[in-house]
């Protein structure tokens, strides 16, 4: 079964149409980029795929369920199953780091303590372990996108999708970043990333087989082997 | 008892995990801790006003109402079969629950600012008094007049009317302003607590994101700022609630037939203990629809 | 006059630029002018509620403690010596004003309710009653009445401390829970400016720190706040205060002599309209210092 | 004379010392990356040079005055001199993108229309046009970063200085943006980049003469060669 689809969708923000014709099935264990050039749409079909956005044609469904027929609290649950890394990631600034990337434990109702071995790997792997009882704004412009890394992996999703991770960190860290991310692709994960970092894309080509996606002229393809 | 005091705890704890994730946002919480306390104080001022010249209004319009006052003048020689004849008349008056003349000491305690003390009625022609308890339906003064015309000369019947109707009118306005200050201060509070409320999801746009972000659902969000609007206000309320009381006992007492005095009397005092809870109902109410109509609008 | 009006208007308007950078920050608008109103409206109210009670003290404080009564009893034939005898002890005593018997006519209407209108009074024992004015300094009651009582037998002085006392008190208590219950008002709406500027501030802290990554100056920022601030809490104050004169006139009215009514009378009228001007200058004082402290806090 | 100098200073967030015995020198028309792993300090370099952060030891001057003994006012002024470009752009979300952009001009008090044929070039040059009339909400991730580089150099500042400027354009726009600053830069202003992009190091290098810092180890120092 695909965990996420869209059929044939188009979006407007209400001028011209950014969107046209799109469609992608994200099956369990996939793996794809998703590259365009500044204000292509990158973030815009990231959001459709989390509900956030509805289509102005076409059909989402998410594990299943088409979208707009879903109650909020479907569509919470389905969220749930669903780990974003937003673009520019926002935080509860009164806790600290380990409370926030713990956030949809908590939210989920889940028992902390059980779950106390999985939060300090998580951090050691994105290499917060130092900055875990710092607050979200005493964060260097990396470590919040780690954090947010961290914080849609925790509850073990069973989509991931990531909107330029690796945007504001070195080369070796985001070399870890898709390692972690490679990893949990081996789980059975699909994975979704925007970005435009070339380096990284040729980088995880390596590691394992990877799907590049382009949006040019509001459609979105499939991008030769030259990348 | 135990289990009891466990289930109070849970109830002001609430769910201590949807209570961490909204930040303890400084100033809403003083301003809607100040504005109930605030707002209770004066509650429990207008309720004194109010209650206070309700009783004065009950005075008037009930004791003074439900009596009337027949003079009977005429020489020294006749007054003793008139004022039997007038009562003989007020016996058979339907309406009329008790009827008495006044003994010589009632008569000379009601002129003595007058006459003195040492007033001899005896060989005086005054009027003879007779005091009328209507009973609660009350009697028909004009057929009463007219009756007594005919068959008791010298009888003059007061119902009270004139004099006492500017004073009852008075307790009334007093009254109304009393009630009408109430439920304005109620309306403020709950328009101040709905824009705390509002103001305060507003700031906390940011949360709400982030919350929805990691698939929280919408009435575990509200459930937090619910329970600490209620709570706050009921603090604040109880608070000046308190403070309020305590200022209406330091009141200046006046202890006069007319003018009972303001602040509550007997078991008025229980009255202002409704505020608190009351004004939590409000803030719940206020607080919910904010935050459900703002979560719609963030969607 | 051109120029008057174009200078007024650059005031009103303040500095174009400054206003826009500042967001048009819906809820606390409302919170703003809506507990300015409400709170201009329960000031009136208040001040109503003063004033008339100070009338009230006034009139019993002034007019009845400035009169007594002087009551000689005796038989007839002494009573006209006696009064004069009185009188020439009142023409002596400092603090006496002036001091004249009641006429026939006058006592017969005081005995009236009592008596009817056909009363003899020639042919009965009634006392003579004096009216007594005082200067505004008054007399030493004790002295006069120990001096009466030598001189002329059978008089009884009666300066109405008595039962002007509890009115007084009474009157007094409804002043000060009147002019008590404006300074809470006042405080309220302070606090409730306060802490709204202050939450506008906290909301925009973006706003704060985005102006001061381009160089703008911390006065250029706290200007903006200010004078929206203040404007919101004038037009406020004003709907409130227009709002609640109105209420007053259409109070029940009751003019009595010892109930001169709830309302303003006269000039009165004229107070109210200070209330609009002082709430905005205490919203200027307010949110200068909320903006100048939240400024220097986000430093 | 020095736009901006930093002489031995050293800066601690309150935990161990994040940067120590730093030194540097801004002159007019000098062009410098600086670049470090995540959370090396490269931002709070940035803001201890804009005077938001005051260093712990050593001194800064802004256009020779010290700053510890600057009035707010002064400080005010010389950040009117310097054009800085956040790592998390903020914006004024009720006003327009141009609106935004020319903001410091309305703070400074500087006539609008005698300024709108630059505005005008700056929204072009950064791509911005067709967006000019959208709120900042309404931008996409690569698009605030172009609006916060051209909001920095519209006052045509003496000293720029851009924190990870292009980490979510694509490469053509970072070439882009990079022609914008060497182009300021040949004008005399002073550039200093903080930018984990090695390429994009690599093509300025091709363009003008840049010299290329790196935090290691809580010190600045000149990098090598090799990059
Ligand atoms: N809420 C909105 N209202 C109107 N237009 C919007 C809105 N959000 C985004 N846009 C516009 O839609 C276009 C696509 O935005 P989107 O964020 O999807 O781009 P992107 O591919 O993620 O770009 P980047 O790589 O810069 O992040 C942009 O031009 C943007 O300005
Ligand atoms: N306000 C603060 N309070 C405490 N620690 C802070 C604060 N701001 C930053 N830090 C810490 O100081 C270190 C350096 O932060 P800085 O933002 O300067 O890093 P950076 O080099 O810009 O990193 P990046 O490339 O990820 O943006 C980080 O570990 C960060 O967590
Ligand atoms: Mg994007
Ligand atoms: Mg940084």
């Amino acid at each position: 079964m695909l965990v996420i689809a869209l059929d044939n969708v188009a979006y407007s923000y209400g001028g011209g149409e950014l969107l046209a014709g799109v469609t992608l099935e994200l099956a369990p264990g996939s793996f794809h980029f998703l590259t365009g050039p500044s204000g292509a749409g990158k973030t815009t079909l990231l959001k459709m795929c989390f509900g956030e956005l509805v289509p102005t044609s076409g059909r989402v469904e998410l594990f299943g369920q088409r979208l707009p027929g879903m109650t909020r609290d479907a569509l919470a649950g389905a969220r749930r199953r669903i780990g974003l890394v937003p673009q520019d990631a926002r935080f509860l600034d009164h806790l600290t780091v380990a409370e926030n990337i713990s956030l949809p434990l908590t939210v989920a109702g889940q028992d902390m303590r059980a779950q106390k071995a999985n939060l300090d790997e998580l951090l050691a792997w994105v290499g917060l372990t130092h900055r875990a009882k710092a607050t979200p704004p005493e964060l260097s412009g990396g470590e919040r996108q780690r954090a947010a890394l961290a914080r849609a992996v925790i509850l073990s999703p069973d989509v991931i999708l990531a909107d330029e991770p690796t945007g504001n960190v070195d080369w070796e860290m985001s070399q870890r970043l898709l390692r972690l991310l490679v990893e949990l692709n081996r789980m059975g994960k699909s994975v979704l990333v925007a970005s435009h970092d070339l380096a990284l894309i040729r980088a995880a080509k390596t590691q394992t087989q990877v799907r590049v996606l382009r949006i040019s002229n509001r459609r979105l393809q499939f991008a030769g082997a030259d990348l | 008892m135990k289990a009891f005091l466990r289930d109070l705890r849970i109830l002001w704890r609430g769910d201590a995990s949807g209570d961490r994730v909204v930040p303890p946002s400084g100033y809403t919480v003083r301003l809607t801790i100040f504005s109930a306390a605030a707002m209770g104080f004066l509650a429990v001022m207008a309720l004194a006003l109010a209650l206070s010249a309700g009783r004065l209004a009950d005075d008037w319009g009930g004791a003074l109402a439900r009596s009337a006052t027949l003079r009977i003048d005429g020489p020294l020689d006749t007054m003793q079969e008139r004022t039997e004849a007038a009562l003989r008349v007020l016996e058979q008056t339907p309406g009329v629950a008790s009827a008495q003349a006044l003994t010589e000491e009632e008569q000379r305690a009601l002129l003595e600012p007058w006459f003195g003390p040492d007033l001899q009625l005896e060989s005086l022609p005054i009027p003879q008094l007779i005091e009328i308890e209507k009973t609660p339906e009350g009697f028909d003064a004009e057929g009463l007049r007219l009756r007594l015309e005919g068959e008791v000369p010298g009888a003059m019947l007061d119902d009270h009317e004139s004099w006492r109707k500017p004073f009852l009118a008075a307790a009334r306005a007093l009254r109304w302003l009393g009630w009408g200050a109430m439920v304005l201060i109620g309306a403020t509070m709950a328009a101040i607590v709905t824009l705390a409320a509002s103001v305060s999801l507003a700031a906390n746009a940011q949360v709400i994101s982030v919350l929805r972000l990691i698939g929280a659902r919408d009435d575990y969000i509200a459930r937090a700022f619910i329970r600490r609007f209620t709570f706050r206000t009921l603090t604040g309320a109880a608070v000046g609630t308190g403070l309020g009381l305590i200022a209406s006992a330091l009141l200046p007492d006046a202890p006069m037939s007319f003018l009972t005095g303001i602040g509550f009397a007997n078991l008025d005092w229980l009255v202002p203990f409704a505020i608190p809870p009351l004004a939590a109902l409000v803030a719940f109410a206020a607080t919910r629809r904010a935050a459900f109509r703002t979560l719609r609008g963030l969607s």
